[in-house]
């Protein structure tokens, strides 16, 4: 009971502000908070790991980002797509961990780095189709929205169970590592996905046998409406490096340059046999989790509007105009630009009939259908045949 | 009343009866759940009786079975049952046989409530039937409602069972099957089928969700002249074997419907019992109408699912066979 | 050669082979496996493709799977199978549904390896028979074989099939079953059903260390006069159903027999699928001698087991109903 | 490849010993290893938390227990029983750490501890016929030797799957915490446990709630056939108490005194509401796995020779000839009258019928029998009557 309260309380202090440049805890002064940009936008020039243009790039990524999740959010609310699930808030630790890592590089999402497919070339249209279900989704309709896969982005397929990623990241580094390829895994997840098993056995395997791998946590603060404090004890998420042997760092996951920073030391630690590494990047889920959640059943406007104020774009925008990079009204551009491309992506991806045919309900589940596979479809189209009603809502 | 609001009364009631019975699992304290079948139990209980736990169904499952040691009632939520599978080995290994492996000395009786099922377009994390593979464990109760009357009164039910329970919710019905439930104390017996339509020709055998689409297609093969029996079998582990039996051998025919995937599902077993038990009165073979044997898709789900019109198909080609 | 040599075997003709294959698990390298299937395969093919892992099955799954999509072909042994159930949610929800879920786009064959069965004084954590939760999973092929020639031909086409195989090996018979196994390549496709007798009376089905058993009684139920026909399924999933149709239509009784408890059994499926595709051919119920529904027992596995003597006497019932 | 060479290399330079007094690494001087009995057997009298009796006392139980563990394997060999799986030269950790808790704690253990059920109140000979699953066996003949529970003692089932008592563990305490009770629960688990899913959320879920759980780790270097170093790349084991925010020690588990203080002071902080303890104990498993195993395969008999130098009872011996509280001849009658004792208990259940009745292979699967199991008792009894074999091994 006390405890429970206890943690309330100070949840209240802090309102799960991350205690930038040091917090009062012994391991938040062991893995302090690395951040780059500033408030007033400088940065030390030596720590800047991105050249000006790559920069002005994954601004726009952001941006797009954004806008991506903002539109797919009223596409759902207007019933055109059934759920979504975004990445708000969340920007720079996704762009900046998968700018880090290198072109052949495999990534292991869990399910709000839709940005992180984009980013390896996957067609906004065909994410869309992806949300529809529809004839052009290159799963075949088979997974819920937000759940893709982009083969030759080397972005290996979402799934909803929590952590399962995690290991298999660490297989495919180990994989290439027999192979002699120069590969390191990224693998994105939760900090809810700390408690789950398979982060468990994924870094101490990873440990065991020096995999290269970047464990990047996406620390939001809420793992649905369960919040940091009640996920873990622990002071940060970097610490758990500590039992499992492997280096930990933690970064402000809403400073671009100080995630691609981390990302890099990262990939290159993996590079060079050292091992892997658990990047935790301290950001905020500012929206709900889910088209299907409400946060406000559990958390409170104050600690909502604190993270606001403290926008990714935001501060990436004030970064570019330190530099004197992008003014106020090149955003707009970029910002208009996005839109437009948006709009025409889910135009192109709206003019796919609704419905994948019936045949690819079978089509996947083995590398060629068993007899039951062959007899059901032909059951199923016998019964479509005989009772339209078969194939549609009631 | 909704199939959510009896899962919520029937936890309210018992909690208020017996101070041992504690929830716990994801999301289910201050938020109430997911799908809100705890809402408002933690502030009348408090933390210690309704708790947030980190994100583990092995974590949940493997607490909650030291909380039943210790002799508290726990009733943990598995958020999707599709999310069951980090927990099997606790729940396969460990709450399933421990009766049995400590020669009686323990018992950890609770009721791992989960929703199933699909129709809610949740592709194939959000839409699983998995009932089959703790069927097919000794030592596990496995119990299914499809109305808001069953649902208060089988929990309840379940609550006080001296056995482990998996209790299937139909999350498609969550809302949409309303019905008149009696305030105060309402206790289903586990192990009772409702015949919910007598008739000659052919027993339909269904439970959850797809009591509904049966229940639908019975009526309309009652329109075109089908004497169907229906039943809802409500309990799967135990089986009222001798409502089936009664029932075919009556009937001489059997249709069984689940949403799970047809091979090896718990149709596979009834159909093995049926034919076991009533060979000399089956005129037809006994017919499964299931989910196909492919992971449960996203969009064509109204295809995958055993809905009415593939049932009435199957009801008629047996009646004819 | 006994099937603990054929296993050995095969792996080590397929690593030559194909330097994609790799072996890993708890105990598999240094030692050879618990029960010496990988033995002398690390000194042969060095520590990065004969790995001893950490003791976590999830995670010797979840890093196969992500090898198998690097391109390698993993070959994860599970110690026992009563142990793969740490392991379930990567099976089950990852292993089996990868190549569905993302389009065909990726794929992740591997060969899960792993002892199964009772009749060693295991007890119930050292004795299980989980196949039914498997077959019951689409996506996932499951190969049991009977004898050390099968164990290394089926072995070898289940390393090189494109889908992920659970390959389980009865412990029992791993030195008790000794015959001649070709040296060099020996490939037994997946898929095919072996008829080790022909008969007209009754068809006995049977995998696994029971064939043994059900060879046992159909060789005293042909002296009693009982003219049996015995198949050993070898492939549980994909199932070999012309043969067994075949077989049934031509003596219309059958007989099936494994160890794990009956409700929801393997046994409840091929029973299933008998009365739905030979209903007119069937003289008598298809009858299931099988594990009961009870955790596996250690005193009195013997009376557990369903050995020669109760599937004889199931024969005979079976003929005379 | 060069990483498995490494180890292997740390491996034979350090012998698998624990760096007594402190080792090289940083979590070693972090988490040092404490020790209360000197070589010599001297000890700090303020650090002793037993009473003379007490010593005395548990130095029995430890020979007991090392006799025990001596006669069944040779039963085993005999073919009188089919499997055992002992403690030898783990009984500081078993009965330090069982001796450090209150009658009030439920135990948890894994598959070594049998000295905590014998401790806590199993009858000898109960025990021995658990390992003869004879007609005397508590557990009905359900579960295989070793594998006991003894509910009079708090002592819980035993169970194969590694490390699913963690979370159970766990949940007792809590229970007791909600229902007002002092009660601190004990698990025992292996340092390969710690790479199993339960081990995890285990300890996760106790830190985040402050559950009253001592959680001994008996590190007994190996796992079957995998030596700590494969196990996990964490220097300690103690360390992964950083990960929960919970409070780890490290303890020599060869050293009864140290055991018992560090688990009296694990058993307080819980108590207190400060949580649970990681508490390792430095230990050897000096014998093979079980007798199933053979060790020589995989490790060098170096390395066991200089354990078996470092034997506890020898250590406690010392330390209580230090005291001249015991000497050599008391520790001869000790000797033999557990000879005695056990002969006894071996003698007493040997008289019990091979088999229990046939109905108890249906007793327990529920409160009670459903249809099925009544009538598959019913086929069992017919079938047993009409061919006898039925119920006899070939
Ligand atoms: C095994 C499993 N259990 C439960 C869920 C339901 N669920 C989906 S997301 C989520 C919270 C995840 O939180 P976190 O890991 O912090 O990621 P975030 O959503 O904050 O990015 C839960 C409980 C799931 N998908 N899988
Ligand atoms: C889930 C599971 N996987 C594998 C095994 C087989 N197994 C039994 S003991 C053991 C090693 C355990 O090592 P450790 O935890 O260090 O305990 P120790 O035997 O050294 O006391 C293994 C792999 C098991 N019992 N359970
Ligand atoms: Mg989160
Ligand atoms: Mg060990």
């Amino acid at each position: 009971m006390r405890r429970v309260r206890d943690i309330e309380e100070a949840r209240m202090r802090k309102g799960n502000l991350p205690a930038v440049g040091g917090g009062e805890g012994r391991w938040e002064r062991e893995f302090p908070l690395r951040t780059v940009i500033a408030d007033d936008g400088s940065a030390d020039p030596a720590a800047v790991t991105l050249s000006d243009e790559e920069a002005v790039g994954l601004y726009r990524w952001m941006l797009l980002s954004r806008e991506v999740d903002e539109r797919m959010v009223q596409l759902q609310r207007q019933g055109r797509i059934a759920f979504y699930i975004g990445a708000i808030g969340e920007e720079a630790t996704v762009l900046g961990t998968v700018a880090g890592m290198r072109q052949q590089d495999w990534l292991f999402p869990s399910y709000r780095e839709h940005a992180g497919a984009l980013f390896r070339g996957m067609p906004l249209s065909t994410f869309v189709c992806d949300l529809l279900g529809n004839a052009g989704d290159r799963m075949l309709g088979h997974q819920m929205p937000c759940h893709e896969a982009w083969a030759a982005g080397r972005f290996v397929s979402i799934s909803a169970p929590i952590a399962t990623q995690v290991p298999q990241a660490v297989g495919a580094a180990w994989a290439a590592r027999i192979r002699g390829d120069d590969m390191v895994a990224l693998t994105w997840f939760g900090e809810g996905a700390t408690s789950a098993n398979d982060f468990h056995t994924g870094a101490n395997f990873a440990g065991v046998h020096k995999i290269p791998v970047v464990m990047a946590c996406r620390n939001n603060g809420w793992a649905i409406s369960v919040p940091r404090e009640l996920q873990t004890a622990s002071e940060t998420i970097a610490q758990k490096a500590v039992a499992y042997g492997i280096h930990g760092e933690r970064v402000d996951g809403n400073d671009l340059l100080a995630v691609h920073a981390a990302t890099l030391r990262a990939r290159e630690r993996g590079a060079a046999g050292l091992g892997p590494t658990l990047l935790e990047c301290v950001t905020y889920r500012v929206e709900g989790h889910s088209t299907s959640d409400d946060p406000r059943a559990y958390r409170s406007a104050e600690e909502v509007e604190a993270w606001r104020a403290r926008d990714p774009i935001l501060r990436m925008g004030r970064y570019l105009g330190w530099k004197r990079l992008v003014a106020a009204k090149d955003t707009e551009k970029f910002r208009a630009e996005a839109k437009d491309q948006v709009r025409r992506a889910v135009e192109e991806a709206e003019a796919f009939d609704p419905k994948p045919p019936v045949e690819t309900l079978f089509a996947g589940v083995y590398a060629e259908p068993l007899w039951q596979q062959r007899e059901q479809l032909a059951e199923l189209r016998a019964a479509i045949a005989a009772d339209p009603r078969t194939a549609s809502p009631r | 009343m909704n199939i959510i609001q009896a899962v919520n009364d029937a936890l309210r009631l018992e909690m208020r009866r017996d101070p041992s019975v504690v929830v716990l699992g994801e999301d289910v304290g201050k938020f109430g759940g997911v799908f809100r079948a705890s809402q408002g139990l933690q502030e009348e209980f408090g933390k210690e009786r309704v708790i947030d736990t980190p994100l583990a169904e092995s974590g949940v499952i493997g607490t909650a079975l030291g909380m039943a040691l210790y002799g508290l009632k726990p009733v943990p939520e598995i958020q999707f049952a599709d999310f069951i599978f980090p927990a099997m080995d606790q729940i396969l290994s460990e709450v399933a046989k421990y009766r049995y492996r400590s020669g009686g000395q323990y018992a950890c009786p609770m009721v791992i409530r989960t929703p199933y099922g699909g129709g809610i377009r949740g592709g194939h994390y959000h839409s699983q039937s998995p009932e089959a593979h703790f069927i097919h464990t000794a030592g596990l109760k496995v119990v299914v409602p499809a109305n808001p009357h069953d649902a208060k009164g089988l929990l309840t039910a379940a609550i006080r069972d001296p056995d482990p329970v998996l209790f299937f919710e139909p999350k498609r019905m969550y809302r949409a099957a309303k019905g008149e439930v009696p305030e105060g104390e309402v206790v289903v017996p586990i192990g009772k089928a409702r015949v919910t339509r007598e008739g000659t020709q052919v027993t339909v055998i269904a439970w959850g969700a797809m009591w509904h689409e049966a229940d639908q297609a019975v009526k309309e093969g009652a329109a075109l002249g089908i004497d169907a029996e229906l039943l809802d079998l409500r309990s799967l582990q135990p089986l009222d074997i001798d409502a089936i039996e009664e029932s075919v051998r009556k009937t001489g025919r059997a249709v069984v419907v689940h949403e799970a995937p047809r091979t090896c599902g718990f149709g596979a077993e009834i159909a093995a019992l049926i034919q076991e038990r009533c060979f000399l009165h089956l005129e037809a073979p006994v017919t499964r109408v299931t989910g196909f044997d492919t992971p449960f898709p996203y969009t064509l789900e109204n295809e995958y699912l055993p809905r009415a019109p593939r049932i009435l198909r199957a009801i008629r080609e047996v009646v004819a066979f």
